[in-house]
């Protein structure tokens, strides 16, 4: 237990990352307002970034951009850098239709609880 | 919205924004930043437009047809980009092995594709962001 | 309704201890030496300025190495304005279907 | 110029879907342009494919690489089309190119304006080009970047219907099917963390030496991925959103849906388990007899949750919630006759199911029927329609000489040669079982007295792609070499790896 605690401290941004990515989780499958949940999706996405970052660093290391003024400097990894890019255009794109999706629901049913937009469009449904 | 300070801030701010924004489209490979945080900057200086002004006056500054027109002939450029690599003979989005001078390192017109490419990007990530704002605000 | 909630909080508890445990294996935080840190890293790192000729690296994965991967990414950015215009432009002709 | 394009077949067959995409959009005006458009780019993918499958299956056992880019194989991202990605775009193509041809002139019902109806024409281009990426791409995370393609156009797709349940189906999917990215991306995490590749082939190279170092987080990559392609692939107890979304999207979107869209999850599912754990890590960590497992459920679960439905629609997902169950099934046996099986399955599954789908979709618009039991005498009304899915029926259940036996007697063969009895007994069982839920609909609609009410076949075009996907029925039973040749070399890639 003592050795988990401390590589758990060694490795503190994976380990708040975890537990990022479950809060988000827990947001996504027990809320039921529609815009929590997609923040709920945003806080894991987040926490995953923060993973893969975390991976490549290095303590002390550059930013990776080439300097011609201190050759000796030891660079960061950039690989996870550059794909997080892409996960942070992926994450606005969904959070972009999923907003879609919720405008649209609202001017619907006029609500953004799920709940109750089911209870709606079963009253609809059973007339 | 009709307050006048906002009107002149914006319009002595919103510029240079727009500047600042091709500004970091252009230096993408030199420096840190890059097409997608450029294209961002210069959708938010339309987007900060049209909330200030009005929706009306930066639909009349960006029609839907210009933004048709970036949405999908910026992405095509992007695999025009690509398709230079085959007529010479070499695989999809090949860069230094097709044969483009490089040029000096640190230059604004240095790395062959990647700054082509990086300006299609700005563009396309910049109408993206104008078009979902739009999109969104205006009522069916 | 709160038991289905009550379920899901044990499950991601679960999960949550799983992923503790198996963070705690990575390889630890930061150092230089973790495999992270390659030959793949490390021609990226070392030979990107004569391989692409930019002074950015992460721009010249982005845009060079893994050109195809950001290619996708703005098909993403292009799929989701698709999406959302379709999503939100109902224009009244047409009929809707009930 | 041939060789030229010969020479890069497998990245033309991702990009022409793309770029016909990226042009559509500024044709809204000429709707019959549009759709020639749609309908040339499915079939010049379908030939490409075609002819890709035709040189794998001629050089024997040799994989085509192709560099992007020109870099090598760990820095750049490496395209592999052996026999799986060959039969796999085969399937992609052979499903969008009958399906396009049905939605030529028939989405303004459902869709709307010919603006809309564009739109709607791009997102499925865009997912067809998606789902072709997913089958030759050999680096994982450019499978979580396609993963996201094809979930957005997903949705898109579904919400192009203009009726606001359409809305909320989207929803829950998008959210569940985020979701699932996420974990998957999770994982990947975990993977490059400690390989520190993204090529395939290197970073199973690499786990295979350390996973003895860190057990905990293969066992975590494993789980997240399982999680996160169970969720996007309609696993059994995750399958929550695929009803809704599959029965309320347009009728073509939603033969796509089922038919292919979960088939490439599949595949990347498989990509992952054999191409980056390798047969003996799963077998080191249980993962074979855990897939095993979750498919008997799923089928046992799905067919009978699609016994208790009374909406054809609804009732045809969730037959498609049973047959990933199969699917999954043939991946955990782990031997070359029960994944080729599988893979044989996943063929036929996503030709038949297509073919229900258009079916349905037909009845619906002609009689706005969405009940079964409303479905009176519709076989002597709508022949054509009716006989389609008639074979298509029979083909799901299995009776010999349709395509659906040949991929069950090889799952039963195979489960049979791990030695294990119990999925054997389940598959006849689910057999049976789909016997249940589809001749219902069969004989309600030959064998009861109809109505009066005037009811036709669909138009032209529908009917020439009904009758298309139904002769592929019939010939993938009849004479099934060829695809099967093709699914027992991926199965044998698969294992040697």
């Amino acid at each position: 237990m003592k050795i988990l605690l401390e590589k758990l401290i060694i490795n503190y941004p994976y380990c708040i990352a975890a537990i990022l990515f479950m809060i988000g989780g827990l947001t996504v499958l027990t809320r039921s307002n529609l815009l929590k949940k997609l923040l709920g999706i945003n806080i894991m996405e987040s926490s995953i970034f923060l993973l893969f970052v975390a991976g490549g660093n290095i303590r002390g290391g550059a930013v990776p951009v080439f300097d011609k003024a201190n050759v000796e400097s030891v660079y960061i990894n950039p690989l996870p850098s550059a794909l997080m890019l892409t996960g942070i255009v992926v994450s606005v794109s969904v959070t972009a239709f999923a907003l879609a999706l919720i405008i649209r629901l609202y001017k619907t049913y006029g609500t953004v609880d799920a709940q109750r937009i089911a209870q709606m469009r079963n009253e609809v449904e059973e007339k | 919205m009709k307050d006048f300070i906002l009107k002149r801030v914006a319009s002595i701010i919103l510029p240079f924004v727009f500047i600042y924004g091709i500004y970091v489209i252009l230096h993408g490979h030199v420096s840190a930043g890059g097409s997608f945080a450029g294209g961002i900057i210069v959708g938010l200086s339309f987007i900060a437009f049209s909330t200030i002004y009005g929706i009306d006056k930066g639909r009349a500054k960006l029609p839907e047809k210009v933004l048709i027109f970036t949405e999908s002939y910026g992405t095509l450029w992007y695999g025009i980009m690509g398709m230079v690599g085959i007529f010479k003979g070499v695989p999809f989005l090949t860069n230094k092995l097709a044969g483009i001078d490089l040029g000096v390192p640190g230059a604004l017109s240095s790395a062959g594709l990647i700054s082509l490419i990086g300006l299609g990007v700005g563009i396309r990530v910049a109408s993206t962001m104008v078009t979902l704002f739009f999109i969104m605000v205006e009522d069916e | 309704m709160k038991l289905r909630n009550l379920l899901i909080l044990l499950v991601i508890l679960l999960a949550t201890y799983g992923t503790l445990i198996s963070v705690a294996e990575l390889p630890p935080y930061g150092m230089p030496d973790n495999p992270v840190h390659n030959q793949v890293s490390e021609r990226y790192i070392n030979r990107a300025l004569d391989d692409t000729g930019a002074l950015n690296m992460v721009t010249s994965i982005v845009l060079d190495y893994r050109a195809y991967d950001t290619m996708f990414e703005t098909v993403v950015l292009f799929t989701a304005t698709l999406a959302v215009v379709i999503t939100l432009k109902l224009s009244n002709k047409g009929v809707s279907n009930k | 110029m041939i060789a030229s394009i010969k020479a890069n077949l497998p990245v033309f067959v991702v990009i022409v879907p793309l770029f016909i995409a990226f042009i559509l959009l500024t044709f809204t005006r000429r709707m019959r342009l549009v759709e020639g458009l749609v309908i040339f780019a499915e079939a010049l993918g379908l030939v490409c494919a075609g002819y890709l499958a035709y040189t794998v299956l001629k050089q024997n056992g040799t994989q085509i690489i192709y560099q992007l880019g020109g870099w090598p194989a760990p820095w750049g991202i490496e395209l592999k089309v052996g026999s799986l990605a060959a039969l796999f775009l085969l399937i992609i193509f052979g499903v969008c190119f009958p399906v396009a041809i049905f939605a030529k002139g028939n989405l303004t019902e459902e869709v709307g304006s010919n603006e809309r109806i564009t739109r709607f024409y791009v997102l499925y281009l865009l997912l067809g080009g998606a789902l072709a990426g997913m089958a030759v791409t050999n680096d994982m995370f450019n499978i979580y970047v396609l993963v996201e393609v094809a979930t957005l156009s997903c949705c898109g797709l579904v919400s192009a219907r203009k009726h606001p349940r359409a809305a909320e189906a989207a929803f829950t999917y998008l959210i569940l099917a985020t979701l699932g990215s996420a974990l998957v991306m999770g994982g990947i995490g975990f993977i490059y963390i400690t390989t520190g590749h993204l090529n395939m082939g290197f970073a199973s190279q690499e786990l295979k030496q350390v996973w003895q170092d860190n057990p905990h987080v293969v066992w975590m990559a494993v789980s997240f991925i399982l999680v996160g392609f169970g969720v996007k692939s309609a696993l059994f107890p995750l399958h929550v959103w695929l009803p809704d979304a599959h029965s309320q999207a347009p009728t073509p979107a939603s033969a796509v849906l089922s038919g292919i869209a979960v088939k490439g999850y599949l595949i990347c599912f498989l990509k992952f388990m054999y191409g980056v754990f390798g047969p003996e890590l799963m077998q080191e960590f249980a993962v074979n007899r855990i897939l095993v497992f979750l498919g008997l459920v799923a089928i046992i679960g799905g067919s009978l949750s699609a016994l208790t439905q009374d909406e054809l629609k609804r009732r045809l997902a969730f037959s498609t919630v049973a047959q990933v169950g199969y699917i999954y099934l043939g991946f955990g046996l782990m031997n070359e006759k029960g994944l080729a099986g599988a893979l044989f399955y996943l063929t036929s599954h996503a030709v038949i199911k297509s073919t229900l789908f258009l079916a349905a979709g037909a009845i619906l618009a002609a009689t706005g029927k969405k009940k079964i039991s409303e479905l009176k005498g519709i076989g002597r009304k709508m022949p054509i329609t009716m006989a389609t899915f008639t074979i298509a029926s029979l083909s799901l259940i299995g009776v010999p000489l349709f395509s659906g036996f040949v991929g069950k007697w090889h799952l039963l063969l195979g489960s049979l040669e791990a030695g294990n009895i119990i999925p054997a007994v389940i598959i006849i069982f689910g057999s049976v079982l789909c016997a249940a839920y589809l001749f219902p609909v069969i004989r309600i609609a030959y064998f009861e007295p109809a109505p009066e009410e005037e009811w036709k076949d669909p138009g032209l075009s529908q009917k020439c792609s009904l009758i298309l996907l139904s002769t592929v029925v019939v010939i993938l039973g009849v004479v099934p070499g060829p695809i099967l040749e093709l699914a027992r070399r991926a199965a044998a890639e698969l294992l040697m790896l």
